[in-house]
Order: C-alpha cells, then structure tokens, then sequence
C-alpha cells in the first residue's frame, strides 16, 4: 500500500482536538472534547444515538463550524490553514459519496483522482480488495446493492493513501465477512503509522492493537 | 504610521459607546438640517417657470437618491473591510447600512414615479437610470435576504459580503447612466455647480436636505450599529456586565 | 491544469449521462421563443421587433434554470465536499464548473439561435451577429449564476434567492446583448454595442471566478 | 375526503417550509415579464402588443417549472411509494397534488398578473379579465403537467421528457388563452375566446385526473 | 397496542412465496424463492451484500416486477390484487421515506395517518416508545441524527398497526438500547399475531421464539 513514506518524521503525525464545542442550530451538542491521537493509533467514538459523534467527526473535519476550542494537525491549528490537513485526511460521512449516474470505477476515477492520478488497474484492485465483484464495478451505482455502494467507499479510502481517516458508522450495511475485512484495512493503515477515528455502535473486532475508546455522553 | 485608531475601531465596546455618544448629535443636526430644507424648499423656493409646483418633489428626490448610491458604497466598503481585515464591527456596519439603504431607494423611486407622471406622462419607463435605481433595490433586497437565509452569522456576514462588493458595480452605471446612454432622465445638474443651472434660492434648500438626509443615515446608522453590536456580543462578558451595572 | 480537466470531464460525463436534466434548459429556450409566434398574432415584422428580447429572456432563463444544478447536486450528495478537499484550488474547480454549465448551455442555446431566429424572422445576414452577441453573454451569464449559485449553496431558501441575486447581476449583460442584437437584426452597425458587451464579458471573466472560490471555500467550511 | 384533505395540507406545509423551491416559479414569471421590457425597446404600446404572449408564456414556464417537483420528490424520498400504499384510491392523490400545485403557482400567477401587465402597460380595464384567463389556463396546465409527471416518473429522462409532453397537451391553452387577454387587452368581446377556454378547463379537468391515476399506478408498482 | 382484533380468523393470516424468481437488470438475482409464514412467525432474511435481501422484500412488497412464482397473501396472489395487502402491509427500506422539513410528528401524522386518524398523544407516545427525546421530536428530521431518523421509522411500525412487516436492515445505525427496544417491538407484534421479515445481517437478538432463517446464496 506504499505506506513506507510514511515512516519518515512520523512524530508530528498528530491529531489533537483541545476543549472544543460544538453547536447544533443553537444547543450545545458537544463541549470539553479533548483528543490527542499519534500516528498507528486508532480511535473508537461511542456513544448512543444523538450524542454527538457525527457531529464531532464533522467537526474535526472542517464540516461544521467550531464554536470554541480548536483542532490541531501537525500541532497547525485549522481554524488557519488546513491545506496540509485536506490533502492529508479523508472524511467518510453516513452515506457515500458517489454519483448514482457513475459506475464504481467513474466514482473513484473521478473522487480520489483529484487527490493523485490514478491508474485503472489500481481502482480495480482496491474494489476487488474490498470484496465488490467484478460486474458489480463497472454498474452504474445506483444499481449496487447498500453493501456494495459502502464497499465502494471503502476502497476510496485505501486509494486516497491519506494519514488520517475520519470514519461515521463505516461498518454499516456490511455482511460479517465485510466487517472482518474493514477491520483487516484499518489495521494495515495503522501499521503504515495512519491514524483512524470512526464512530461505531459495536467495537471493531479484532480491536487494533493501539486503540482508544471515547464515549459521548447525550448532552 | 500609528493604526491604533484603526484597531480601536475593530473592538465592539468602544464602537457601541462611540455610537451611543454619537447619535443624539446626528439626530438633532438632521433633524434642524431637514426642517431648513423643507421650509426652504417648499415655503421660501419661487415655483419653476414651467413646472410650477411640482418640481419641488426634487427635494425628497434628489437626496434619497443621491443618498441611496452613497449607502450602497459605504455598505459596500464596510463589506470590503470586514472580508480583509476580518473586522467583526466591520461586517455588523454592513448589515446595519442594507436597510437604511434600501429605504432611501425605495424613496427615489417612488419620489421618481410620481414625478414621472406629470413630465413624461407615465410613471415608468425602461429607462437606463430608472432601470439602474431598480437593480440598486433588488441588489439592497438580495442582500438582505440573502443574510436572512443563513442562521450561522459568520457565514452570512462572509457570504453576504461578498454579494455586496460584486454589486458595487451598478452604483456606476446607475451615476452616470444618464451621460452614457441618452436618457430621459435629467442630467446632474446641481454637481455640475460650476455652471449652476439652478437658481440659488432652489439650490440651497437641496443641498440642506442632502446634508440633512446625510447626516440622518449617520443617526440611524449609529442606532441600528449598536443594535447589531448587541446582538452578536450578547454572551460576552461587555455587555453581560453592561446589562448588569444598568 | 490536470485537476481542471479532469473536473470537466466529470462534469460533462456526468450531463451525458442524464440527458433529461442536461437537455431541459435546451428545451426551454426552445419552447420560449417557439410560444410567442403561437402566443401572438405572428407577423412577422411584429416578431422580428421583439427577436432580440425573446432570445434573450430565453438564454437567460435557460441559464439560470440549469444554474440551480450547478452546485447544488453536489452538495447535495456530498460530493462537493470531497471535491473540495481533494482539489488544491478552487479556482480551478470553478472554472471547470462555469465551463461545463457554459458547454452544456450557453454553447448550445448560441448554435440553436439562428434556427429558433429564423422563426422569429431573423433576416439570414444577421445570423453571425446573433451567434456571437449570445455566445459572449451566455458567458457572462455562467460565470455570474456561478456567483449566484456559490453564495446560495448553504442557504435555506435555495432557489428563489438564487434567482433574486443572478437577476440584477445578470440584467446588463442582457440589456447590452439584447442592443447589440437589435441593432445587427435592423443591418445598423453594432460595433458599439459588441465592444461593449465584449468589455463586459472579460470583466466577468477576470473577477467572478475569484470571487466564486472564495464564496465557495466560505459556504463549504 | 379525509385523504384529500390530509394530503392537500401536506404539500402546502411542505411548499410552506421551503419558499425558495416554492417562490421560484413566481419570481421566474415576474422575471420574465420584467425583462421584456429590458430587452426590447421600452415604447409602451409595442410591448402592450406583446403582453399578452409574454404573460402566458411566462405562466406556461413558471407552471413546467414546479412540475418536474410534483412527483418527483417524493418518489426520490420514498415518500410516494408510502403515499400511494396508503391511500385506497389514487385518485384523491392526484387531485391533492394538483390542486396543491395550482394553489402554489396558477393562483399567485394569475393574482400576480396585474401587477406585471402595468408593468407591459396593461389597461386597468382589462385586468379583470386578465385574471379570469389565467386562472383558467392555469388550472389546465396544473391537470396537464399532472399527467405528463406522471408519465415521466418512470423514466429516466425525466425533465426534457416533462416538457416534450406537456407542451403539445399546453399549446392549444396558451393560444386560447392569450387570444382571450388579448382581445380583452385591445378592448375588444373576448366572450368567445373565453368560452373556447372554460371549455378547454372543463374537459381537462374530466379526462386528465383519471389519466394521471392510472399512469400512476403503473409508476409505482 | 390494540393487537386483539387480530385474534379473530388468524388462521388465513399467510404469506406465501411460490418459487419466486426476480431480475435486476437483465441478471436474475433470486430464484426458487419459497416461503410460508403464519401469524406470529418472524422471518430473518440472512445473506452476504448483494446476495438480493432488498431485491426479495421489494418484490414482496410490489415494488419490483416479479420475473416468475408468486406471492399470496390470505391465500390471494398479489399479481390480481393488492387492495387487502397494500393496507395490511408495511415496508419500511434501507432509508426511512422522512421529509427532511417536517417534524418527527408531521412526518409520521401525513405518512401513517393516510392509513389511519391518528390523535397527537398516538404519536407522541409511539415516538417516546422508541426512544426519541420529545425535543428532537419537534425538529425537522434533517436535523435529526442518523439513528434517531431510523427511531423514527420504527415508531411508523406501531401507529401503522398493520399484519405484516417488510423490513430492510432495520437495526441499522441503532445504538445498543435501540437494538433491544427494536427486538422488543418485534417480539410484541409477533405476539399480537403480526408477522415480520427482516433482512439483518446480525441476528436479531434475543431472537423471537418462532423464528425461521433464509439465507440467500450470492447469484
Ligand atoms: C422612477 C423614476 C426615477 C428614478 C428611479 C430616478 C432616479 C434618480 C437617481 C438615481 C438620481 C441620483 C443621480 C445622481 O446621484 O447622480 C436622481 C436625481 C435626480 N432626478 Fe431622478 N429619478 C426618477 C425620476 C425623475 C423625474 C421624473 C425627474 C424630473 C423630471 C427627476 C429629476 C431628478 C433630478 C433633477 C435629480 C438631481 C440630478 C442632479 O442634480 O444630480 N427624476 N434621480
Ligand atoms: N442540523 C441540526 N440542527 C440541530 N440539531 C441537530 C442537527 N443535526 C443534529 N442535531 C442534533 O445533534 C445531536 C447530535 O447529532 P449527531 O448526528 O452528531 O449524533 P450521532 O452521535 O451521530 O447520532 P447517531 O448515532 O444516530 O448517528 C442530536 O441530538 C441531533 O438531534
Ligand atoms: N437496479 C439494479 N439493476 C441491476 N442490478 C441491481 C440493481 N439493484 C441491485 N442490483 C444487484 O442485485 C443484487 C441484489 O441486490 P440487493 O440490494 O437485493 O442485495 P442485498 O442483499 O440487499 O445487499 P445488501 O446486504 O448490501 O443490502 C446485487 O448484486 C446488486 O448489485
Ligand atoms: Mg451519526
Ligand atoms: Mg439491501
């Protein structure tokens, strides 16, 4: 996955989120999130419906405005620039971003394209990787079935071969072997010294070896 | 060269004393300002030689609708601080200009039509000028809207902004439509004072209301400002301890 | 460079592949100045006076029906976010977007022209004129609703805003195509007018897409 | 009835709680009307001679414009298959949706139309009979536009296909109904243009629901 | 919940499925689908992505054409006439059919009360039965978050009142409360002499006491 790149000056790999707040319309959906995550670390948000995970992975994300506090990349702030972090992050939200008029590999072409060129073989591989079968590639999504269109954002996240990924619910709509096979990618990120956030009901399993846990209260 | 000044004029409080003290003082002149004007203007003024009475409707006319273009360019201006310098009081001095503006341009138009009746016998034409003023209104209506329809402030004061600077260029076409296209519309007359093609006895009183109107926008810009202030500083510790020592 | 094509592209394949929406500002435009010889009593001289305003409240409003589409599909799915944050400026996304919207509509309504024209008894010799008086505005129009279509993408009243803003941005492009036009259709000579509307076009061209990006980076963030 | 009811008021909450998509169509018909004017030579009597064709084209766009959102929401939500597993006869869905429609875009249009037609130097006379017109007319296009919604639902080239449809069934509306403002512009006996429109409404108004209903049927299932 | 007017004539109370076959597209994703479930049976639909859970609920519930086979409801094919089960059945997809600008309730009062007149406190009882704050109750649902818009789909469950539940990966984005509030739910209406098809892909748990089990293969 060409991950060693990454083992170069992995020491300011860092994510750190200093006692943010967040609005929703005018009530105070999160305050006092405090996170500090390094490079080959993996954090699980949990937490019931409503409390505020999407909201903070969105946050994080540059995705809805920060009422105070603030997010560190590389310990920049991103209330200034986020250009390191943009090219450098990826944000999977509840459902994928896809055109329904584009097939998988259009998707992709055209999605993680922009972030680096991409060549065909490689866009095939990342879907087979995921498990989404050949035929089913080259269908127009919105003839996939949920799972499938999930796996298809999946495999946008090993292309884009970014550090961070920010991750709602991505497990989702995945059969068993799905969910075994999501686990097996997050590891592989975190040994290239990425850094996961995901929002989950039920704990990845196998739970990675550096994993946190942050569990939001219903404000 | 010493900006303080500048950066004084960034912080909320000293803009909402500055405001408070301020506003009486346009309120007064404008008002001794406008009485002149009109009493000039409707009681002392002889009628015109073709007009009769009539013309003396230049006296509302003329100022709102010089007054409109000016509202626009300081709205705009302001904008423009605000987006470079990311002045919050900046931003909240744009906001406070839209409505002001967008009454004075109602005014002209209206002052306009019903001018326009007896000199060119209908109330409207597409005319260059008149076409302008319309768009000026539209303009002053987008942008309020257009704040309107965001609930999160910065992004409405960012948004809105911009919107403001891009229309800045009607305020030209709408000055000097008359010259490039030809118009029915009267031509500047009175700026032209060099060759002052109005008598003094009209002239005085329009150029009183136009200090009068001027000044006016300044009362009620410093009301509305501070309003504005208000509203977006109302969790900070200022006006918080404000309200308390009242 | 790379980025802008690519975005082009997408953009245009995507148009290609549902030729329901991509079409519908065609067809307006076409039914626009089909109506009136239907709607009034058709003589033609009558018709060929009120030419230049039929086609050009039909561009403008076949612009700005698809302008609506322009960003908002994308938001809507959250794919503009990604492209955001995939491309490392947005100025090159905006251009694509105003040229795919221009290649989608303004292109097509300028080539249709002459035909639609025809029916409005366009005399032939006027054609070239018409052509290239709608292909310069139809620019204008794209990069202005662009704007427009930017600076609404978050708002809660979508699309009657959108049309509030584009409007008075709009109305003197259509104001100086609609001259130039009339005076090419009437044999005068235009050149005045298409300087004009020329001066205008490069104008757009050189500040609406700065202003769009930046618009843009607000409204996404 | 009760599902009548219940439906009619859930489109116009819906249409309550998003002006812009609901305003949209009003501020392209004001558009329209207003920009005539801009375009074309500003001599009164030359654009009382068009009134008449810019009024109803304009409705006729405002009209196709809501249309293509008539059914097409709430089939992309889910929401209409819910719609129609719920109420027991389609029917009263249809005619929901229409009279929703009309009441959302025919009517304000119609109320609307003086305003404008001064603007295109409409006699204060003549209004009355102005707004009897539209009214008229735009009851047809709202049953149309039904029908041919419907029809397109399936399809995936919806937009282009809506307005293919409609503007055959829309056409023969127009011309009665511009020939009806018209003469009652020009001050002349519009009775029978008149007449030859109520008849229009009256058959519309049989034929076009239970059309639609069937159509829909098929959409759905 | 007014289940005992169910308890008169349950014996017809069946679907059936007669070797069903379903296309999607031109591939024919299901075929020799057979199924019978009386009054109280639940039905677990099991299968990896893609392996036609949704293809085979849709094609019950008569939104997808049927290739060949038949479903009968009380005893009638669906193909003559739907009337009897169009209003004793319920299909709830994999995204709840909300109106983004109506509140839960409006939602709910437009959606179920072409069904049946619903009183407000029906409503509000429902939405407070499956755990949604009487605050988020009144907010339009785009501003709900993911888990409570799914809440808000189980609730149209109970005010529908109807026989037979078609329901596609319903637990999806419930915390661990709402899984056993939903099987709870389920439980009851089993109870009451309802019947219930799930596609899930983990099972329901705990698991309602006449249970069967399809699995689909990949086609
Ligand atoms: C709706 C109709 C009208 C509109 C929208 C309108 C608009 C304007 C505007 C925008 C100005 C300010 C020009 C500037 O600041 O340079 C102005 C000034 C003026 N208007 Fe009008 N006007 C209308 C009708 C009339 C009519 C009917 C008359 C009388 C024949 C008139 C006489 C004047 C005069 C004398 C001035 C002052 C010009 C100067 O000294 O600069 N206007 N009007
Ligand atoms: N646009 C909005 N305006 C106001 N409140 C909102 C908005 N969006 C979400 N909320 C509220 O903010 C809270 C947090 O929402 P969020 O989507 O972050 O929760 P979540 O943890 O992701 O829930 P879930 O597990 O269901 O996805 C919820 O109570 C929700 O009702
Ligand atoms: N519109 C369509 N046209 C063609 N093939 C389709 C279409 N929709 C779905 N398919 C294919 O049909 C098969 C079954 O789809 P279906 O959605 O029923 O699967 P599923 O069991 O629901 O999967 P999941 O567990 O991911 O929801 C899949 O392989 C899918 O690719
Ligand atoms: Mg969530
Ligand atoms: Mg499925």
């Amino acid at each position: 996955m060409g991950h060693t790149d990454y083992n170069i000056g992995m020491l300011d790999v860092v994510l750190e989120v200093r006692d943010l707040r967040v609005l929703r319309g005018e009530r105070t959906v999160l305050k006092k999130i405090n996170l500090w995550l390094g490079a080959g670390q993996y954090l699980e948000l949990r937490g019931a419906n409503g409390s505020g995970k999407t909201s903070l992975l969105r946050a994080v994300a540059g995705l809805l405005p920060i009422e105070a506090g603030g997010v560190f990349w590389r310990s920049a702030p991103l209330a200034t620039d986020r250009s390191a972090f943009r090219s450098e992050s990826i944000y999977l939200g509840h459902d994928a971003p896809l055109k329904a008029d584009f097939s998988a590999i259009e998707n992709l072409h055209y999605w993680i394209g922009l972030r680096r060129p991409l060549q065909r073989q490689e866009i095939e591989a990342a879907l087979t990787k995921v498990g989404l079968p050949a035929a089913a590639q080259l269908r127009p999504t919105r003839q996939l079935s949920a799972g499938q269109r999930r796996r298809v954002s999946l495999a946008a996240l090993l292309l884009a071969r970014v550090r961070l990924w920010l991750l709602d619910e991505p497990t989702t709509q995945l059969d068993a072997d799905g969910q075994a096979m999501f686990a097996g990618l997050v590891e592989e990120h975190l040994r290239g010294g990425g850094i996961a956030v995901a929002a989950m009901h039920a704990p990845l399993t196998p739970a990675p070896a550096a994993k946190q846990e942050l569990v939001l209260a219903a404000a | 060269m010493d900006f303080t000044w500048f950066h004084r004029l960034g912080s909320p409080p000293y803009i909402y004393r500055l405001s408070e003290r301020l506003s009486p003082w346009f309120g007064w002149s404008a008002a001794i300002l406008i009485a002149a004007g009109l009493y000039g203007g409707l009681v002392l003024a002889p009628p015109d030689y073709q007009q009769g009475d009539g013309f003396r409707i230049i006296y509302v006319h003329a100022p709102s609708a010089w007054l409109s273009l000016m509202v626009y360019s300081c709205m705009a201006t302001a904008a423009a601080v605000g987006l470079i310098w990311r002045m919050k009081v900046a931003h909240a001095m744009a906001a406070s200009c839209a409505g002001v503006g967008a009454a004075f341009t109602a005014v002209s138009l209206i002052t306009g039509m019903l001018w326009g009746k007896p000199m060119w016998g209908t109330y409207w034409v597409w005319d260059p000028r008149l076409t302008a003023q319309l768009i000026l209104l539209f303009l002053f209506f987008g942008y309020m809207a257009l704040r309107a329809s965001y609930d999160d402030t910065s992004r409405a004061d960012r948004l809105s902004a911009w919107l403001a600077v891009i229309g800045m260029v009607n305020v030209p076409i709408v000055r000097f439509s008359v010259e490039w296209w030809n118009s029915l519309h009267q031509s500047p007359s009175v700026m032209k004072l060099a060759r002052a093609s109005m008598p003094a006895s009209m002239l005085v009183p329009l150029l009183l209301m136009l200090a009068g109107f001027t000044v006016f926008f300044l009362a009620f810009l410093s009301v509305r400002l501070r309003a504005e202030v208000l509203r977006r500083e109302k969790h900070s510790a200022w006006v918080r301890e404000m309200v308390a020592n009242a | 460079m790379r980025h802008f094509r690519l975005l082009l592209t997408r953009d245009l394949r995507l148009a290609v592949r549902r030729p329901g929406q991509t079409l519908l500002p065609i067809g307006f435009f076409a039914m626009v100045t089909a109506l009136f010889p239907l709607a009034l009593s058709p003589r033609l001289e009558e018709l060929r006076a009120i030419a230049p305003g039929v086609l050009w409240v039909g561009a403008l409003l076949a612009a700005l029906l698809s302008l609506d589409h322009l960003l908002r599909d994308d938001a809507a799915d959250g794919t503009l976010e990604q492209l955001v944050a995939g491309s490392e400026s947005l100025l090159s996304l905006v251009l694509a977007k105003v040229a795919a919207h221009w290649l989608m509509t303004g292109l097509p309504l300028a080539l249709l022209a002459p035909l639609l024209g025809a029916g409005l008894g366009v005399p032939v010799a006027a054609m070239p004129g018409v052509i290239m008086a709608l292909v310069l505005g139809t620019v204008c129009l794209s990069l202005l609703g662009a704007a427009a279509a930017a600076l609404t993408l978050g708002a809660r009243r979508g699309g009657i805003l959108l049309t509030l803003l584009t409007l008075p941005l709009a109305v003197p492009v259509v104001i100086f195509g609609a001259r130039a036009t009339k005076l090419t259709i009437e044999g005068g000579s235009a050149a005045g007018a298409f300087y004009l509307l020329a001066a205008v076009a490069v104008l757009t061209l050189t500040l609406a897409p700065l202003a769009t990006a930046a618009v843009l980076r607000i409204a996404v963030e």
